[in-house]
Order: C-alpha cells, then structure tokens, then sequence
C-alpha cells in the first residue's frame, strides 16, 4: 500500500506500463523536461529517453494523428492534450480516424491510442482549461472513455486503458490532482476491478448518488452531509462513461428508489441524460421520484471568479436529493 | 541526346508553362523523361534505366488501371457499385509512383488511388467491395501494407508520418539492408493541400526527418474547384513552409514519376527524411459518377489534356523504341478482356455483408451496449424475419 | 402556396435572404458553378457573384473561422459543410470560437454564422456521409441547432436561421432533399412559427412518436401504420433540438402516457436521452410506460448494404410502440 | 553610415546567425535598424522618421508595459491576479507593431499582447480583470477594435482572415483614403505556427489577398520547447507554402519592428494583400506565473538574451541621440510609478462578476433551457443565502 496524490498515481501508472512493454510510449506538448503542466509525466523523459517520451509539435491534430500511425505500426501511444479545452483541434482524427480504423477494417487494425485529458474545472483557471468533454466522446462509436476518481484507480485504470486493444479517452479530474489516497501497486492483474464496472464507494438505502470523476468527492461530501440529517444516500462512482455500467446503478436504484446523478458538463444532453433515460426503462416501477441531474448550466464555462456558482456544490447535490424524497 | 548538363530539355508546350500562370518564377521546372510525344529525354538528377520487361510491365498496369476505370464506371452504371471515383488520366502517376514501393514499405491513400493499390498485388475486387458498399475497408491492410481508402481529405497524413516514426523506432530505416530499409509513402490531392492537418503532417515530418514520401496528384480539380482556389503558388512550394524538399515531376510520364518516387523513397530509407512530390497531372473524368463535371469546366480544356495522355505517351515511347508490337498489343488487349470479365462475374459475386456483422468491428473487447443493442437487434430482426416468411407463406 | 423538394426549398430560402439582406453570403466548397453537390445552391453564385457566394478551399476550419471573422465585420455568413462526416475539421473553430463569442465579450460581439450540414443516412452512400452529429451540438452551449423536416420548414428555417443573432446549425435531412412539399412563401413575418417550437404533425392518444429532420416521414409512416392496426399515435416534429420544446412534448405525453423518440443518431448520449430524462423528469405521474428509444447502434455508420438494418425502420418503431403499450 | 545599396549592415553577433543553425542559409537577413548597441543603422527597405516626441512615446510605451508585466507578476503572487503571461522582452515586438496600427484597422491578438492593447488606448486593468478571472474578455472589442485575446493556440488566426475579407467586401482597401483604407493585424507566437489552422490562415488570406498581416512574436519557447521543436526552418519561411511574403524582423529593435509592420499594414490598406512577419525576440520571465523555466532552459541563455534588452538599447540610442536626458527619465519614472499605484488600486476595486450574470450572454435571444435553468440556480441561491444569513444571525 502506497499513499500518493492521483497525478502522482497516473505517473507510477505510466512509468509500470512503459516498463513493462517497450512499445509505450508518451505524446505531447510539454510533457519532457517540464513533465507536463500538472507534472503527470515528471521525470519519464529522464529515465525513458525522448524516443520514448515526446515533446511534440503545438499542434494536437498532429498529436494523435501521429499516434494513430504509431499505433498502426505496433506502438501503444499515450498522448497528453495538455487541457480539456484543446482536445477540439484533435476532433477531427479522434473521431473519423482513431474512434473508426478497427470497424472500418473490419477488425484488421488495432489502434490502442490511449488520450490523456486533464478534465473538469475548480482549480480557478481562466478559459478553456476548465471543460468537461465526455459526453462528446462517449456519443462516439469506437471509443472507451473512462475516468478515475481516486489514486487507485488512477494507477490501474491508466494501465488497463494503455493495454486496452481499442482507442481509450482518460480523463483526469483536473482540480484532484493532489489529493492523496492509498494505492494497493501489488495486486496481481486478476485482483484489479474491471476497468469499466463501477464501483458503490458508500451504501446507503434513500437514495444512490452516481458520480464520476472529479463529482465523485463532492458525492461523498454530500452524503456524508445527509448522513448527519438521518439520510442514507448511497454512492456510486461510474469510473467508466463509455461503456456505461447501468446495471451496478440499476441494483442500487432498485434498493434505493431514488436517484441524482452529479457531473460538472453541462447538464443539457449529458452524461446524466443517458443514465436517467436508461434507469427510468430498467427501473420503471422502482423508482419513487423522478431521477435528478444536477451539473454545470448550458453556459460556456464561466470565469474563474463564478465559477463556484457553476459548478455542482453539496448544497446543490442536497437540494436534488431532497427534492427526490420529496416525490 | 541533348546535354545533361545543360538541365533538362525544356518543350515550349509543356504544360507547367501553361498551368502555372499565376506566379510561373515561382515554379521548378518540372521533371520530365518522356516529353509529350512520347521521346525519351535525360535528366541529370532523375533518371530511370529500365529492362524491357519492366517498362512492357508499366504499360500493362496502366493499361489494366484504366479498364478498372472503364468497367467500374458501366458497373455503377449498372447499379453494381454505388459510387465510382475514377482515375482516368491519373495512370502514369499512380503506376509509376505505385512501382516504388517495396514489399515492406506501407501505403496510406486518399479514395482515388486505384494504381497504387492494384501495385500492391491486391485483388481490385476488394476496391469494387469498398464502392459497392460491402464494406468500408477492402483489403487487409496487414498483409498488403497498404492502409484502407481514407475519404477524409487530407486525414491519412499525419496517420503515415505516425507510421513512419514507427518504423524509424524500429530500426528500419538507414541499416543498408535493403530487404529492411522501409519508408511510407501517403497520397493525396491539390484539394486536400488546403487542409490544415497537411500542413502539420508536412510540418512534422519535417521535425522529426521521418521516413515519408508526400505524394501529391494534382490533377487540377477538387470536384469543381479548380487549383488555383486552393493556393496562389505552385504546390509543391506547399513544403517549403517546413523546409521540406520537393520536386515537381510531370505526372503523365511514368518514368519520371518512377524515378521521382523512386529517388524519395530510397532517400527515406535511408534516412534522409522526407519528400514531397507533386505530380502534375489532370482527372480526365468526373469527380465521381455523381459528378457532373460540365458544370464547371470546358470541353477545350479537357480535349487539350487528353493529348497528354499518359498511356498514349508511354505507348508511342515503346513503339518508338520497338519494344511494343502489335502481337503484343493484342496479348495485352486479351489480358484487359479478361481483367473486365473478371471484374464483372467477380462483383456480383462478392456477398453481401450478414447485417449482424456490423456490431462485431466496432470495438476489440466487449461493450454491454453494443452487445445489448445487437441482442435486441437479432431478437428484432428473427421475430420479423419470421412475420415476413409467415406473410410469404401466407400469400403463397 | 409553392410545392418544392426541401433541397429547392432550402435554395429558395437562401435567395430570398440574400435579397433582402445584402450582409447575407454564403461559403462552401463547390457551392458556386457547381451549385453544391447537393444542387441546394444552384444558381446562386451566377446571379450574386463571386463575392457572395464563395468557393472556399478545401478546409472546413477555414470556412467556419473565416465565417467567424465575417460575421464580427457585420456579414452574416451562410457556410455549406459539404457532408456530416466533413464538420470535424471545424470542430474547434465551431466550440471554442463559434459558440463562445458572445459569453466571452459579455455580449458585445455577435457571430451570427449559420453551419448548414447535410445530415443523416439513408443514401446508400460511402463512408462519413450519413452521420448525425447533432447532440455534439447541442451539448455545445452557445450553439442552436435545428432541424426541417418539410419543405415548408426547410424555406422558412433557414431564413430564420440566417436572422438569428445566434449562430445556428442548421442540418438538413439528406435523404429527404427530393422529398416534395407545399410551401406558403407569402407569409408574413409574424405568421411564421417560431424557429425553436416542435409541432404536433398528427395527433393520436395511445401514444407519443417524436422525431426530427429526416425521421419525422419514418414517424409518420409508423403512425399510418399502426392506424391501421387501431392503434392512434401522435407525431410530434422537434424541428429543433437546442432548445429543445420540452413542453409541446410534455403536453402530448400528459395525454397518451407514453413516449418513443425516433432518432437516425446513435441512441447512446443522443438527443432520445435528453427527451427522456426531461420527460421522466416533467410527466412521472402521467408516464404509463418507460420512454422507449429507437434510433441507430452505437456503431460507426455501416456500409451502405448494411444501413438500412442500421436505421432505425417502421418495425423498429412500431415494435417500440408495442412494448411501451404493453407495459 | 553604410552603404544602403549593399544591403542591411550585419553585426556578426546579429542573433539570427546564432538562432537559426539548422538552415542559415534559408533565414533571410534581419531587419535591424538600431544594433544591438543602440546604434542606429539605415536599411534599404524599410525606414521610419520619426519626430522626438514620437521616440519618446515609443520609449514611454515600452516603460509602461514592462510596468505593467512587474506590477501584474507581483499581484498574481499576491493573490490579486489568478494567473499572468509576462511580456518582459517582447516589448519592441508589441509596441512597435501596436503603433503600426490606425484608429479603423483591427487587432487580434493572442493572450500576452499586452502592448497591442496599451497601443489602442485601452484601460490595463481591463486586462488584469481577464487574468483576475472576473472576466474572458475584457475590454470592449467594438469600440477599441481590439478582439479579446484568444487562449486557444492559433484560434484568432482564421477570424482575422475573415474580418479582412469582410474588410475587403466593404470596399475599405485601396481607396486612397487613408482614413477609410483599412487592415487587420493578428498576432501569434512560435509555437502557434505549428497548428493547422495557423496554415490555412495563412492560405486563405493569400488565396483570398486579404487585408491582414501575420505578426509572429518568435520568442524562441512555447511553454517548455525551443522554437526546433516546432519547425526545422526559420519561421518566416512558413509563409512560402502560400507564396506569402515574408519579413524578418529583430524583434527587439522598436524601429525595425514599426518600420517593417507599417510597411506591412500599408501594404494591405492599399490592397496589396496580407505579409509575414517574424518578429525575433525572446521572453524574458517565465511563460506565466504558473511556469517554472529552470526546468528547461539555461540561466546563460537567459542572461545572453538580457544583452539584448529592447528598452536598454532603445534608450541608449536615445541617449546618443540626445533625445533623453535625466529630467525626461525623472518624469518617465514617475509617470510608471503613478501607472503602478493605479493597477495596484484599481485592481482591487475591479467588482467581482454578479454570478447571475454569466446566464446572460450565453445567446442573444432566449433559450428556453438556460432560462430554467437561470431561475433554478437564482431560487437556490436566495434559499442558500436566506439559510446563510439565518446561521450567521443565530451564531451572532
Ligand atoms: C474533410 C473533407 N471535406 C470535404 C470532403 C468532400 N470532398 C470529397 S473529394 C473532394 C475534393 C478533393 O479534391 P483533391 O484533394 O484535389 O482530390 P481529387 O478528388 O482531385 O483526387 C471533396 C471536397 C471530404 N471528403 N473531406
Ligand atoms: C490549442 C492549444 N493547445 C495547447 C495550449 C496550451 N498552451 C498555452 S500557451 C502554449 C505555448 C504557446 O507558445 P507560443 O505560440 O510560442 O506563444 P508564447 O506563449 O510563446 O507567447 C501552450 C502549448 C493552448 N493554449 N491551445
Ligand atoms: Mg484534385
Ligand atoms: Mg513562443
């Protein structure tokens, strides 16, 4: 058992995966001797060499086309987009080239890119750096999107989606980064959870809060709130978004009856809008309320100075969840 | 002979005088081995020296290139393909470009490259397959190095410059072993020069000396825009925005194109990074079957291109040089009769694909939701199958 | 009254805003002489010139940035993407600049740019031509994105479109160009319904069909259908996806007590999610059924002589009508 | 003086001999008009005469900027500012193409133009409030024809095209009019050269001729990779793959850089179509607050670059030229010290965005679901504060 903060986490992560199998390796702006922004890659360069861990040119379309060749040929490229805001120039390859070169060959290519993406907001930034993209990803065939909400998963999860044969969008909670948490690095393959089940963190029999990512804390924030009022609130972390682990969420919900779902993209043909449509088909004569979406508004991400008003708070959170044992 | 020295012969009429009017200083001459009645000229850097067999060898490609031209487009007439992108015109370029691969190098096209993939040895029935809507992807790309059609303009690029760091990684490039040297080659359009991804894909080939051939056709339409719409100067100064070598070559002289191609090539495999080739050509067709090309462009210049025709060309040349008969002649013409036959017993043949297969590609590992909607899918489609043979039955 | 196919109608429209308003131009690749591959500009270029309406290069993040600019200089740009699977090129002018103009000055600039975008399958056509994009939209906040389905809509739309302060995307259903249809182009400003409200297109009380763009014929053919078999369907057309009409549906499903949405899109994060979770969410006590979803796999669009298994079809829907009455 | 007919006069330590060693013979001579020993040269070309009060203001501008770059760093650390991207060097680059620009052109810049703003006349404090995270945009784009600055690399680049083809369309090129005849200016720094779309800015306004000029900041480093990483050619030589063309200007010599910017910006107010230019400079601090160049780059380098100071140089000249003296110097830092005490106070007072306003300007005219969603958040906000105060009234 290790303590360590989640970017930490990612770079263990990164660092076991890179030496167990020479044929990964690192893409992206900065990631070198700077070790990227947020210091994910820290000291890789140094021990893995730049053939192995790559300053590339500005330019993220050049990022993961170039993967998506080097992938082709039998590497397992890891890139970084050095914020959520600057995955778009890519969008073009990730979503006509890497999320379709398997179907479109009928399986005779294998592109196992993995896109590391800092993700979500909080952390006081100005634009473009605070973005939440996953339902763009997840509403893409081919793709695997996942997102880890504590420094084990962090670990493990990047090395699963590294050995994953399709495409896989890692999206890193941003404003997590340097939280600490406790990381079994020696458990044996089989011992490690399934890269895309989720995971029930608190039981609870009022209601099932469902999070991910960097909503995950806020979630057990919330019920932790609740709890001193008498309210069991169940959480979820969904760790995966593409696929969607409905069932582990349907078993809680049928308990529970009740359900809010928290995501800091905007609420508006998000994540949560999957969950609900696919809850209210499976749990149609469990549910006692309506299920709750509570998330960021269908505004472009705010300035830093109000962005604590557009985020999902535990207040928030506890509105929803009342207004679910209210129904 | 005309003196090597002296640079390469300029004829008065050809065409980079007459296409590049915009800013013609601005243009290397182009690289020219057969002048446009068809006589052989020397070029003091870009040279080919060929057996006969190996030139008789390029005619038959080309020549059967165009007939997979002629019948695919009667196919789609017929309703056997949906679609055909033809490449009529575009023979010498693709052949002579096509003949500088080697078994271990790996191709990335655009949608119209016929020639190049017909290099590689693979089955044109697999092109057929692709626009007949089988199948988005033809043949396999592991055991013929040659990547799927990507009708993504301009979206294989920066895919092969990838690949080609690949195989710098690996060790394959400048070893002087010549069954291991490998480079890519990717091809593409004027049109797709335009695109911002190729100039990234130009930029970091650049950086990174990868080993990539940039194989530009400028057959001097993008449906209907003409060349001069997508940039102001030639194209091949499209790489000197990244201090990348370029050659101009008449792509309707198929040694020059092999020589050219050939040159770049190796150039890569030994690690001397990239090139860009334009190849100057014209697409002597529409578009697509879906083109109406009349809309937009005339007669006149059409009938002028046509007298550049690559095959006719390359046929004087071999005539000239008596390496061509007329018993020859008619072997090839046997060999492209059958080539069509078998074009068209073979696509009506090719089955179509079992609908269930579409949910089998999308992802390597399993994905509960795909596999519930193609449970569903199988569930639906079993329960109305059986109402459509009860209703059958009925009728019956 | 006019009768037209939609694509002649949507050409129409575009010549009757670029009369009346000489700021209005339009930009594409092959919309000139050609008049789009598509035919949806013939004869434009011809009779406003070269420097209305405009033959781009071959760049699609060219047409959409350069539009971005115009409209900052007063014009309002009519940009042609030549074919669904061709926007992501654009995708990043389209997020970070397009839909974010106007939150990041407060206000003060506007980017009145419309993005018309044949959308959807059905054509028996090659890859990247069938796609529907549009919940990538509209999770997009600052973006419109609407829908015609008839000729009517399809000539009034887009003039609407073109006079929104917002930039609208506007998609047009490919495989109901040729569709014909009465057109009344004598209607006065006020008549003409507002851009974002769905419409009720038949009513019926079992239950409630909604689609949009080029599944509104399939809703229709569906309800024709089960009449026969006694079973009364209403079909509502969305027309625009954001904003979404919630309360024309909410009212119609208040009534029958059950919803299918009919989408070409794949359903996983589609605009059938959003529906539903808005519907659970508003009609909980009325909702008889679970809302039921029909529309395409979560695949990559198939070859064409597999798509029509991929579309959704009037058994699929019938079919989902079926089992939300037997619920 | 040199003789101007042989060409510009070379300091042999110029930096482009020591900055560009991939390709010297590629880099273009650079534009100097004062050594980098203040020593004023006269280049053949490009040429400004200036009055001493005109010199004196460029001085004055540079001085207020650096200002503005040591005030905001100090802010940040004390909290007042989220985060700041220094200008420090790159003060002749801005001010000298900010005083290149008329009253009608307009200006998109990138996010570390902090002299383009100054030289519109526009409140720093507007640009404090976009890094104090009150604000994306700050200052009003209309009334100053400045757009806000664009975070996203190369994103400004295709707008600005536009808006010079929308220039274009309103007849305000080549009338002769020169308050009428206008330009756009766009900023971008090296690594911006890389992007895709930067390419096809550059196309379309070569393709298109439209009124706009390239103003590329060379300043040797996006965040931690040297300017090699980007491109294996000088910078300039981007603009060749469009037939653009391109001027290389010491970024560090406010003369050279309004010389060769206004020329540029003359040129397309007349209707000659868009120019490059690469300005060579260097950041001097850290790429923002948040960066830490030591991991990256050599304190000599750092130290060799600070020979270099653009304000030293400039006032040395102005020194020679006995246009500064103590007094003037004495008023100038008190003028800066006056400029600090105002963005140290008004920095402060910059009121904190009322949160409700962020669902204002999402769309111009209602959207249904923004609304809703408006009144949900405002409801739970007076709930929230009613509850607030209640717990600060029954703790009081
Ligand atoms: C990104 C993208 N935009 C638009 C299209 C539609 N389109 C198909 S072919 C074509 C013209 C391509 O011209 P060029 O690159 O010169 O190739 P050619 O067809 O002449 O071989 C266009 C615009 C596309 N396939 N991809
Ligand atoms: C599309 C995009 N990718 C990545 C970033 C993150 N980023 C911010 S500044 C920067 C370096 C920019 O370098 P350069 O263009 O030389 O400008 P400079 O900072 O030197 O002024 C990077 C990579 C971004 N802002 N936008
Ligand atoms: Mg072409
Ligand atoms: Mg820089």
């Amino acid at each position: 058992m290790e303590r360590m903060a989640i970017g930490k986490a990612i770079n263990a992560g990164l660092r076991a995966a890179m030496e167990r199998d020479p044929r990964v390796l690192l893409m992206g702006e900065d990631i070198g001797a700077l070790g990227g922004v947020f210091r994910v890659t820290d000291g890789l360069q140094k021990d893995f060499g730049e053939d192995r861990v790559l300053d590339t040119p500005l330019a993220e379309a050049g990022i993961v086309g170039t993967a998506i060749g080097m992938a082709l040929r039998g590497y397992r490229p890891v890139c970084e987009i050095q914020f959520n805001g600057f995955v778009f120039p890519a969008f073009n390859q990730i979503t006509t080239q890497l999320a379709k070169l398997r179907a479109r060959s009928r399986g005779r290519l294998s592109v196992p890119v993995v896109l590391r993406i800092p993700s979500g907001g909080g952390i006081g930034s100005v634009e473009h750096h605070s973005e939440s993209p996953e339902a763009l990803f997840a509403h893409t065939p081919g793709l695997r999107v996942v997102t880890p909400s504590s420094s084990h998963d962090a670990y493990w999860m990047v090395q699963q989606s590294i050995a994953s044969a399709d495409p896989v969008l890692f999206l890193e909670p941003e404003r997590r980064y340097w939280e600490k948490g406790d990381v079994d690095v020696d458990l044996a393959p089989g011992q490690v959870a399934p890269l895309h089940r989720a995971r029930v963190l608190r039981e609870g029999s009022d209601a099932t809060l469902v999070a991910y990512g960097p909503t995950v804390r806020l979630a057990l924030d919330a019920a932790a709130a609740a709890a001193e009022d008498g309210t069991r609130l169940e959480v979820v972390d969904l760790r995966s978004i593409s696929p969607l682990d409905v069932d582990t969420v349907a078993r809680s919900v049928r308990r529970t009856g009740r359900l809010v779902v928290v995501q800091e993209a905007p609420v508006f043909f998000g994540a949560g809008a999957e969950i609900a449509a696919r809850i209210q088909e499976s749990c149609f004569y469990s549910l006692e309320a309506p299920v709750k979406r509570v998330g960021g508004y269908h505004l472009p991400y705010p300035a830093a100075r109000v962005e604590e008003h557009y985020l999902p708070t535990v207040d928030r959170v506890l509105d929803a969840v009342e207004q679910a044992l209210a129904a | 002979m005309t003196d090597a020295a002296a640079g390469p012969p300029r004829d008065p009429q050809a065409p980079q005088e007459a296409q590049y009017p915009q800013d013609p200083a601005a243009a290397q001459p182009m690289v020219q081995l057969l002048d446009r009645h068809g006589v052989r000229r020397t070029h003091p850097e870009h040279e080919v020296d060929l057996e006969p067999e190996e030139l008789l060898a390029l005619l038959r490609d080309m020549v059967l290139l165009r007939r997979l031209d002629t019948e695919s487009e009667a196919l789609q007439r017929q309703g056997q393909l949906g679609l055909w992108p033809g490449s009529r015109g575009q023979e010498a370029a693709q052949v002579g470009a096509g003949r500088a691969t080697r078994r271990q190098d790996q191709v990335f096209p655009s949608y119209r490259d016929h020639g190049a993939v017909l290099a590689r040895g693979i089955d044109p029935l697999h092109i057929l397959s692709v626009f007949r809507g089988v199948d988005h992807g033809g043949w396999d790309p592991a055991t013929t190095g040659m990547h799927p059609y990507t009708l993504v303009i301009a979206a294989q690029m920066l895919p092969a410059v990838g690949y080609a760091m690949g195989v710098q990684r690996d060790g394959a490039v400048g070893t002087g072993d010549a069954a291991r040297d490998s480079a890519v080659i990717t091809y593409f359009g004027d049109g797709a020069t335009s695109q911002g991804e190729a100039a990234e894909a130009l930029n970091w080939a650049s950086v990174y000396q990868a080993p990539v051939v940039f194989f530009c056709q400028n057959n001097q339409w993008a449906i209907s825009e003409p060349v001069s719409r997508q940039s102001p100067v030639p194209l091949h100064q499209r790489a000197a925005g990244s201090g990348m070598p370029a050659v101009l070559v008449d792509g309707n002289d198929v040694l020059a194109v092999l020589a050219v191609t050939r040159a770049a090539m190796d150039r890569a495999r030994a690690g001397g990074g990239p090139t860009f080739i334009e190849a100057f050509t014209y697409r002597m067709g529409a578009h697509t079957t879906s083109d109406d090309p009349t809309r937009y462009r005339s007669a006149a210049e059409v009938d002028a291109w046509r007298e550049k025709d690559p095959i006719d060309r390359f046929r004087t040349h071999l005539r000239a040089e008596g390496l061509l008969d007329d018993e020859h002649e008619a072997a090839l013409a046997a060999e492209s009769d059958a080539f069509a036959e078998r074009l068209r017993a073979g696509v009506r043949e090719i089955p179509d694909p079992d609908p269930v297969s579409m949910f089998e590609h999308a992802y390597a590992e399993p994905h509960p939701q795909v596999l519930a909607e193609r449970d569903e899918f199988l569930a639906a489609w079993e329960q109305h199958d059986e109402e459509a043979r009860e209703l059958a039955g009925g009728a019956s």
